[in-house]
């Protein structure tokens, strides 16, 4: 039991409870240890990634009862480790960018208090293997990003937060239901408590009025399309370094992952399940990158198309749900739900990318309005080719680690003989392809109208972006098969295996 | 006891329907207040003591917040009309509602009824929980050392969200 | 069963109030009001007929307490509604501010 | 904001207090009878703005009184965290032990760490809601000044 995994938890904590102590001493408290304790939490979170070490934790060290779990668990498997990863990297990148980028904001140090919090609300999320535990994490990630939407106080930064918190609340109100459901039905909170007492049920209308609660539930959280409403607004208005976090990590820690880990690793899932996910990924999918083409405020448009990319990760975890629930071949159900990692990973560096690139522009030019932009990339030559770099990635141009992931998901499509789906995939790749054509070349090609006289950025928010760029194409490796049976094929066996997942807890 | 708690149910309900429909806004807050209040009676009849004396001072203080907002900008509702999309909207809501009604009166016929439920992952914190924790009230033994992880986030978020109206409440965003 | 029903329908009731009206206010009071109907469901699935208030004493012999963990689940959510519904009142008496009023009809710059 | 009459300035006064002691023996009691860190801190909260409400916000100079109470929560909330931190280090080394000794119950002194998690707990959320207060009638004023 000497496992260090609560740190992922302690120690954003300890700095979100710290900095309003000490940060009044020097502005530069705040500014050094934030990015510090996210180095400390990427290479521990690196270093777990390469273990094929699976373990959970008991906080307080409270044994099981008659094989009965009591206390609240820690779960590390390979998926949360996965997302771990992720929420560490892109969290110290931005880390980094709003040093300079905050300068713009007064009370730099709640921002950051508030940005500390929202990592550990995640991490919780991620590590628990505890329903209610994971509302609550859940709750404190969201609080921090409702504050954090509002931190400009301008019209539309107060709006959008509004909209945010009235469609949030909601989401945990549906979710909270459904605890209480699952708890009534089970009377136990621990998921894979939960996981084995459902395996014996027959399915009945209860569990089902449950899981529609849970998908509308998070659903609302990951912005999936009939959700999506709060999504534009929040994301436009935020700042951009939260921007990025929001588009990046948070809509895939609090929605995707618990959606996912719920269906696979908690309810036995069915069919139908399979398909209403699959429905729904390709509406967003659609729905998404349509919106996305009219929009002439670049941050909107960035926010459109993160709706339409979610669309993705969606679609392929619903293509592998109905392949297994089939019965058919297991290989076509791990290559799309391996596409799908693939895909959260990427989405989330390249879309961070382009929002730290909305941010850098905006920085210097105090507009995000393409009408007005243009020319930028002869005075601007660092965030012209990193925004090239991730919009060549997002609209899946070979060289870079976007194509690979949509391709995966594409050939797992065409295998399991959904051949409308592979279609609709491929179509909306070519729209997206569109949209960024007309970003890139509105913003930083043709005539240079209004702002012929501005500067590159400083070096803190050029080096996150020169390093997101690396990742850009360095992650393509990821779809070399031998590095992909570490990394990736670790977190998909973690989530066919539900029996992995209940031994880990429960161990007979 | 299923008959005491209905009737208090019920008033909960009017309650609620008429601080929705209210004119005055400071009338709709109080009377959402004495939902929250009716919630201490129901705690009470539960035999959940801890619950009904901090939802008891829970309810004063959001009361006091909410009645300082609405006395310091607007007491009066704003008109709605009632044009075509007001009842296509109302009608919707309503439908949307009998629905979900159906299903959940649907789906809750197979479980327990009311007041007869069996402990699984609670036995344990009923059986020994004094003996473990030494704390003789057992609601606060599973706050805090059960499931102390919980409080902890619990406070965490009261914290953030101290610190979010702080930034909230800032007079200048930007430099 | 009744008892369940009626919670539901306070929910809904909520729901309700958040679909149809249009006042910053209102829409803070209908979502508390969901809130409290959740509060209030949990307990009940922790109710059993004849046990006491789960505090330990040892006059009483061979006690059945009723079931204290959802007692400890409800502590914890009033706990996050009062931050949340103090998160959203702060906001609507921003908004108040810049617009003079709490509609949100005319509270609209975002758009498309 | 204006204070209100004598009377209510003189009855507040008494109750204030009241109410906060009474907000101290919830919190010390939390373990033994109903309530706990969170009822005791909310009435501990409630009694301060009672005072306030009833002398009125000029009288007391607001602004200092609220970096005061930020600070108080983070260092109560740390000590919080510190204290689950130290289950690391002490007895069967998890996080969130209950390292000391559970004593009799029914006794003042027991249950190991609850009484100091509740006190902790308690004077946070004192703090916590004193702040979101104190700061929603701060605005206000700075607005019409």
């Amino acid at each position: 039991m000497n496992s260090l995994i609560p740190l992922f938890i302690i120690l954003p904590l300890a700095v979100a409870f710290i900095i309003p102590i000490f940060g009044k001493l020097t502005d530069y408290f705040a500014k050094t240890i934030t990015p510090i304790m996210l180095l400390i939490l990427c290479f521990f979170s690196i270093s777990l990634l390469f273990n094929s070490n699976q373990e959970s934790y008991i906080i307080g060290g409270w044994q099981p009862i008659d094989n009965i779990p009591i206390g609240i668990y820690l779960v590390l498997d390979g998926f949360s480790k996965l997302i771990l990863c992720i929420i560490s990297i892109i969290g110290f990148l931005v880390s980094i960018y709003s040093i300079s980028y905050i300068n713009k904001y007064t009370s730099e140090n709640n921002f950051y208090t508030l940005f500390c919090l929202m990592i550990a609300g995640m991490n919780g999320v991620v590590l628990s293997g505890d329903i209610f535990n994971l509302f609550v994490f859940l709750e404190i990630s969201v609080i921090a990003s409702y504050a954090l939407v509002a931190f400009g106080v301008g019209k539309n930064e107060l709006e959008a937060s509004f909209k945010y918190q009235v469609l949030g609340n909601i989401a945990s109100f549906l979710i909270l239901f459904s605890v209480a459901l699952l708890y009534w039905q089970t009377k136990t909170l621990n998921i894979a408590d939960i996981s084995n007492i459902l395996k014996t049920h027959e399915g009945s209308a209860l569990l089902t009025f449950t899981q529609i609660f849970l998908i509308t539930g998070f659903g609302l959280k990951a912005a999936i399309i009939p959700f999506h409403a709060w999504l534009p607004d929040a994301h436009s208005s935020a700042p951009s370094p939260v921007s990025a976090m929001l588009s990046g990590v948070l809509i895939k820690a609090i929605g995707v992952y618990v959606l996912i880990r719920l269906f696979f690793n908690m309810f036995v899932f069915t069919y139908e399940i399979g398909v209403v996910i699959a429905v729904l990924g390709t509406l967003s999918m659609i729905i998404g990158s349509l919106l996305a083409i009219n929009q002439w405020d670049i941050k909107r448009l960035l926010a459109y198309s993160s709706i339409s990319q979610i669309g993705y990760i969606m679609l392929g975890f619903g293509i592998g749900m109905m392949i297994l629930s089939k019965g058919g071949k297991e290989s076509i159900a791990v290559l799309a739900i391996a596409g799908s990692l693939f895909h959260m990973v990427n989405h989330s560096v390249f879309k961070g990318l382009l929002f730290l690139g909305a941010g850098a522009i905006e920085y210097r030019t105090n507009t995000r309005d393409m009408n007005q932009l243009g020319g930028l990339a002869e005075n601007m030559p660092i965030t012209s080719t990193t925004s090239l770099g991730a919009s060549m990635s997002i609209s899946g141009i070979p060289p870079f680690n976007g194509f690979f992931s949509k391709l995966i998901i594409i050939i797992a499509a065409v295998q399991g003989k959904f051949y409308l789906l592979a279609f609709l995939a491929v179509i909306v790749s070519i729209i997206t392809l569109a949209y960024f054509l007309k970003f890139q070349k509105s913003v930083f090609y043709g005539k240079n109208k209004n702002f012929t006289d501005i500067k590159e950025v400083p070096f803190a928010m050029s080096f996150s972006m020169i390093v997101m760029l690396i990742l850009c194409v360095g992650l393509s490796i990821l779809a070399i098969p031998s590095i992909r049976e570490v990394i990736l094929d670790q977190a998909v066996n973690s989530l066919i295996n539900v029996d992995e997942y209940i031994n880990l807890v429960i161990k007979n | 006891m299923e008959l005491a708690l209905s009737i208090l149910l019920g008033f909960m309900i009017i309650g609620a329907i008429f601080a929705i429909h209210a004119k005055d806004l400071l009338s709709a807050v109080i009377a959402a207040g004495i939902v929250g209040y009716s919630l201490v009676i129901c705690f009470l009849l539960l035999k959940a003591p801890d619950l009904a004396i901090v939802q008891i001072v829970v309810e004063t203080i959001t009361l006091i917040i909410m009645v300082a907002v609405v006395l310091d900008s607007t007491r009066e509702e704003l008109k709605i009309n009632i044009d075509r999309q007001q009842i296509l909207n109302i009608s919707l809501a309503l439908i949307f509602i009998l629905v979900l009604i159906f299903f959940f009166v649907q789906a809750i016929e197979t479980l327990n009824p009311f007041g007869q439920h069996s402990l699984r992952m609670a036995s344990a914190y009923v059986g020994e929980t004094a003996a473990k924790t030494g704390s003789a009230n057992l609601v606060t033994g599973v706050l805090f050392d059960f499931r102390g992880y919980d409080t902890l986030g619990e406070a965490t978020i009261l914290f953030t969200a101290a610190i979010g109206i702080l930034s909230i409440l800032r007079i200048k965003g930007k430099k | 069963m009744i008892v369940y029903i009626l919670c539901f329908i306070l929910f809904l009731v909520g729901l309700y109030g958040l679909i149809t009206r249009r006042n910053l206010v209102k829409i803070v009071i209908s979502l508390s009001i969901m809130e409290f109907s959740i509060f209030i469901f949990l307990v009940l699935i922790g109710y059993i007929d004849g046990g006491i208030a789960p505090i330990v004493s040892e006059k009483i012999i061979n006690p059945e307490y009723v079931d204290p963990l959802p007692q400890a689940m409800v502590l914890t959510a009033i706990v996050i509604g009062l931050a949340t519904t103090a998160m959203l009142m702060s906001i609507a008496i921003r908004l108040y501010r810049k617009y003079k009023t709490f509609d949100i009809r005319v509270i609209k710059n975002l758009k498309g | 904001m204006q204070g209100m009459s004598l009377i209510v300035k003189k009855v507040a006064q008494l109750m204030a207090g009241l109410i906060f002691i009474y907000g101290i023996y919830i919190i010390v009691h939390g373990h033994l009878t109903p309530g706990g860190g969170f009822a005791g801190g909310a009435l501990i909260a409630g009694s301060y703005i009672l005072a306030i409400l009833a002398y009125g916000s000029d009288t007391i100079k607001l602004k200092k009184e609220e970096t005061g109470t930020s600070l108080t929560e983070s260092i109560s909330i740390l000590f919080a965290l510190m204290m689950a931190v130290a289950g690391f280090f002490i007895g069967t080394k998890v996080f969130f032990n209950n390292y000391l000794p559970a004593g009799k119950i029914g006794e003042l002194v027991s249950a190991g760490v609850i009484p100091l998690y509740n006190i902790f707990i308690g004077i946070e959320v004192a703090a916590a809601l004193l702040t979101i207060f104190l700061a929603l009638i701060i605005y206000k004023e700075e607005i019409e000044g």
